[in-house]
């Protein structure tokens, strides 16, 4: 489970944000929604591993989606091609695939996009799909595309209304009740406004994100508060059904 | 297996002198889908409580430099879960199994001593350094009075090796050690975590509610390995090492310093292999000599040169 | 130069928080090669005895995760060859110049004190926390006594102001430095190295002759914070932080803790330039706001909520 | 003084021992025995820079010659071309460089041989030059070819025999004396051998070792004692005059 892998490539498609794809041997096996701990640095400093979902796997490759937002994201995008990284994956819960005919909703705010975009790529046929995403200024389309293409009905938004419709992305969304799923990933402020609006929470799976010092269940360093109990994002998540979960 | 990485603690006899540390492995399910834990020379469950405990609100860790800082505040499911839903499975394991208790009151530790007696397991590690909760923890520690008569009780009430895991905290050692010797326990584990504090700047805040956390990893070896050397030379109790071991060559310093045993703790957040990883590498070493031979053996060869 | 960095501790005006840590960046010849020292809030001279001293054998140093150990010994040239060959240098350096002092008696720092008195320095910091030396140095530092009366006699007999610098091995802080404010000290320095050890394991003998060494870099920085937040929150003595350093983020956590200036001591090592490169980014940063106002103020930002 | 450098190339020359090739530029002129403190990696772990004799210096390129040792060669080791080094050089002092016509000897023992070859690559024509470089096993011919081809004698010794003579590189030279300047970088233990050996301790250059903390004279790290007074290898060397050293 935690095993060596060759980069393929890792490249910036926008300002701050790459695509880290990874030479898929040993084979991994991951679902939308689960996550790997990635060893930025053979060295201590970073200490801990950091964790990324899983943005695209195929038989021959893994990519990640991410966002350089400190020191660990920072060194992980100097690695180059055939540099190698120690990977702890698969990790955690998946999103629950929808059956055929459902009609789902698919809501992500910023880089909550990246699990999401591998759900939509694993959506059995017949499946109807309503992407709503939203970002805080322009993001290249490369970004949104495989949304675009997708989906049945999409809108994208931006805060200051660079590209799609300005605003958050939870005010274009009317009806919430009509989808029979409710898939979410983002910020958790707009997890938790999602959250109260959707009335049946067992429609809703959202995937939570905190701090994690292990990624495997034995630090409980990841917590969120549950309904009846402690959740504990890496094992208990980092996909929550709505019921699970407690945002009052 | 290796025997020359046999050694013996007090009442007890491990298989090899690698432990992992009390919080840092659970109760042993997760690190098992990596190796099995009967290759460890021991295993320290996460500290338990009398009754449940939900811990601290996050954030509850945040990394330093090659360290980290954590407030989990001792969640643990509390002793009755603990026994019907932990120990079924530590049992069945074929190594030394130490249960690590924390307490508010001297009454609690009893309490739970009480109530682990009959279980087979090898001994008891009591907690007595938690820097992460209000009551208990610590502050016992601190206080030698407290100190001996709990370890004097604990070592009655279980019938079964003791050991007492301090705080960096107590500052001066050396007392504090023969305490606890002399109250029956087999031996002392150096350290829990260290009292640190981070502020997220960008906030401007304290990163923890508590303000205060722990400090553990990498960063400590140094720090925690100064009062190994001490102990050993001043005092006769058995030390278990802990703070800091990250690979075999930390593994190496703290018996040369003179622990007998060592615990992982931070480690196996960063590889959760290290456990067996370190006594794969120790049987490599230990081809012709005997580990018991170099506990303590960096004392015989200081040149005083001043 | 941006006012806004500008902060007074005690009588003296320091243009910017950034002080450079004595032992770790000599009497400023090589650093002045990097950048011009007036460009800094102050600089802290290696500490000076009264007769030359050569200092320890080597190794001297040795790295540990993030830390590095030293046990340099103060190896100095002695207050006369300081004042013959290193102040005319020090002198022309337009910013606050602290002279760092140790003795192995009470009269020898006074005596050093005496031999300051006429030079145009801004202050003394008096080092009562050295790891590395036999006598003197860090027993003085803990001993309530000789604390009070040194920092007293000092104070007067050298008419500056004085800084004391402490070390970690103090425990209970607050009376400490109650005691150093009481006794006429404008500020407290927190803090010297922590005592560490290391094993060469492959040898087998501890790295030092001494055996302990001094720990310093970011490894300390949580633990110093510690620190830094109680001082703050529990005397009124102006605090000077000091202890793992490394980039212009590890500055804003000591100041938000409650330290008023940062002394950088082991960055010097990693990068001659750190001194500039941090005061650029403060600059850059305090465009709006004073720096004075962000001292201590995660103190008010605390959501204790246990 | 610290800036940063681009990486040409980073290649394994014998087990263990590397060739790292950098763009000068910006440009650094140092001379043979002197030294650079590299920046391993972004990170802290490990902490110092380390200290690297220059191997060869041209307008275009800067060139080490380095063993894995410890962790920081290992992480060097592991650098691509690309990739980026900061460096802090030139610094310490140099060998003096003999007059035309003098009769001189170099005597290397392992990784020592790096100044020296540098100073083989800088002496005026019509010095007569005798090199003895001893290594522990067999290396690899490009380690000693410089000095075959320069030399007007040479002689190469190994401790097991498996390349040159048997034994250690001293035990081979006989008459000291009739050398104008003996220049010499090695183990301490040779260069203890060889100053006790020569009479005239100021034709004696020889460049030594210490852990070195910052390579610049702060720290007070990298003592040796000198006859006089502490000598600190990083300022008064690593070259130092035999008078200036006290080996007993
Ligand atoms: C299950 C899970 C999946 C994730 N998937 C992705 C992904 O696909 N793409 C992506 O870009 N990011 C993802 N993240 C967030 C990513 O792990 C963090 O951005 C990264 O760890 C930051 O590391 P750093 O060293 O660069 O930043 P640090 O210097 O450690 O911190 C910089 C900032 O990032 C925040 N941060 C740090 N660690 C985490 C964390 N574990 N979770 C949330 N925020 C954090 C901090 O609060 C801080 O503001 C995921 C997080 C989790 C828990
Ligand atoms: C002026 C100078 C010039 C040098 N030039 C070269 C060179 O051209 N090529 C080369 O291969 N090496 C050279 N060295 C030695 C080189 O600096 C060390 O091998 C290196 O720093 C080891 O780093 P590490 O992290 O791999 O090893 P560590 O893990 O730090 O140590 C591994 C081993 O190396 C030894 N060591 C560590 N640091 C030093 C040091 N500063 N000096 C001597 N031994 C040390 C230790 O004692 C230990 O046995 C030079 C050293 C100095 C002082
Ligand atoms: C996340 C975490 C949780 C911990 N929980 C406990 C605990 O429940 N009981 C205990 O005695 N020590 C606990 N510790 C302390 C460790 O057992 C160990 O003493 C400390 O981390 C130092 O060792 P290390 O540097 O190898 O991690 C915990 C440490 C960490 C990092
Ligand atoms: C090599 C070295 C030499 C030092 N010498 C002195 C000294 O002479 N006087 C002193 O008060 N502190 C001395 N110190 C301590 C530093 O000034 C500083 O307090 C300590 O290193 C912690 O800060 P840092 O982590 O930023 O290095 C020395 C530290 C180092 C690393
Ligand atoms: S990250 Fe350690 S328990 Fe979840
Ligand atoms: S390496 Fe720091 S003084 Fe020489």
């Amino acid at each position: 489970m935690f095993r060596e892998f060759e980069i393929v490539k890792n490249i910036s498609i926008d300002k701050d944000i790459f695509v880290l794809k990874l030479k898929n041997e040993p084979y991994i096996k991951g679902l939308p929604g689960q996550f790997a701990m990635i060893r930025i640095n053979n060295s201590y400093d970073p200490l801990l591993l950091r964790p990324f979902s899983f943005y695209k796997i195929s038989s021959d490759t893994i990519e990640f989606l991410y966002q350089v937002k400190g020191k660990g994201t920072y060194l992980l995008s100097k690695k180059r091609e055939r540099d190698r990284l120690r990977i702890l994956a698969p990790l955690g819960t998946n999103f629950p695939l929808p059956e055929k005919n459902e009609k789902i909703t698919i809501i992500g705010g910023g880089m909550g996009i990246a699990p999401l975009s591998f759900l939509l790529d694993l959506l059995p046929e017949g499946v109807k799909i309503y992407s709503f995403i939203g970002f805080y200024t322009k993001v290249s389309k490369k970004l949104w595309k495989n949304f675009e293409e997708r989906s049945d009905y999409f809108l994208i938004t931006t805060e200051d209304g660079s590209i799609g419709e300005r605003g958050k992305i939870l005010d274009f969304i009317e009806n919430l009740e009509e989808f029979n799923r409710i898939y979410a990933c983002g910020p958790i402020s707009m997890l938790k406004e999602l959250w109260k609006r959707v009335e049946d929470k067992s429609k809703l799976y959202i995937s939570l994100e905190e701090r994690m010092g292990c990624g495997i269940g034995i630090c409980l360093g990841c917590i969120f508060p549950g309904k009846e109990r402690n959740l504990h994002i890496c094992k208990d998540g980092p996909v929550v059904s709505g019921v699970e979960v407690n945002f009052e | 297996m290796n025997s020359n990485l046999k050694i013996q603690v007090g009442s007890l006899v491990f298989k090899n002198p690698i432990l992992l540390a009390s919080g840092t492995s659970g109760f042993g399910k997760e690190i098992s889908q990596f190796y099995p834990l009967e290759i460890l020379g021991g295993f320290v469950t996460k500290s338990i409580t009398l009754k449940p405990k939900k811990g601290n609100p996050p954030p509850r860790i945040w990394e330093t430099y090659c360290g980290l800082l954590n407030s989990i505040g001792l969640e643990n499911p509390g002793l009755e879960e603990f026994i019907y839903y932990e120990m079924p499975f530590l049992e069945k394991i074929n190594t030394n199994i130490f249960v690590s208790i924390a307490g508010e009151s001297i009454k609690e530790y009893q309490e739970l001593a009480k109530n682990l007696k009959n279980l087979n397991i090898s001994g008891i590690e009591i907690n007595l350094s938690c820097p992460n909760v209000d009551r208990g923890g610590i502050q016992f520690g601190l206080d030698p009075d407290i100190l001996y008569e709990l370890t004097k009780s604990i070592v009655k009430i279980s019938q079964k090796p003791v050991w007492v895991k301090l705080s960096p905290e107590v500052g001066k050692i050396i007392p504090v050690v023969n305490l606890v010797k002399d109250a029956g326990a087999e031996a002392v584990v150096i350290f829990n975590t260290f009292l640190g504090l981070a502020i997220d700047w960008k906030e401007r805040k304290p990163v923890f509610k508590r303000i205060f956390a722990g400090l553990s990893g990498p960063a400590i070896k140094p720090l925690v390995l100064r009062y190994i050397w001490e102990v050993y030379e001043k005092s006769s109790i058995p030390i278990i090492g802990c703070g800091g071991i990250m690979e075999f060559g930390d593994v190496m310093e703290y018996i040369l310093a003179g622990a007998s045993l060592v615990e992982i703790g931070t480690a196996n957040f960063i590889n959760p292999n290290i456990g067996k990883e370190i006594i794969l590498e120790l049987e490599n070493y230990f081809k012709e000599e005997r580990i018991e031979d170099l506990v303590g053996l960096a004392h015989k060869r200081k040149e005083v040169s001043l």
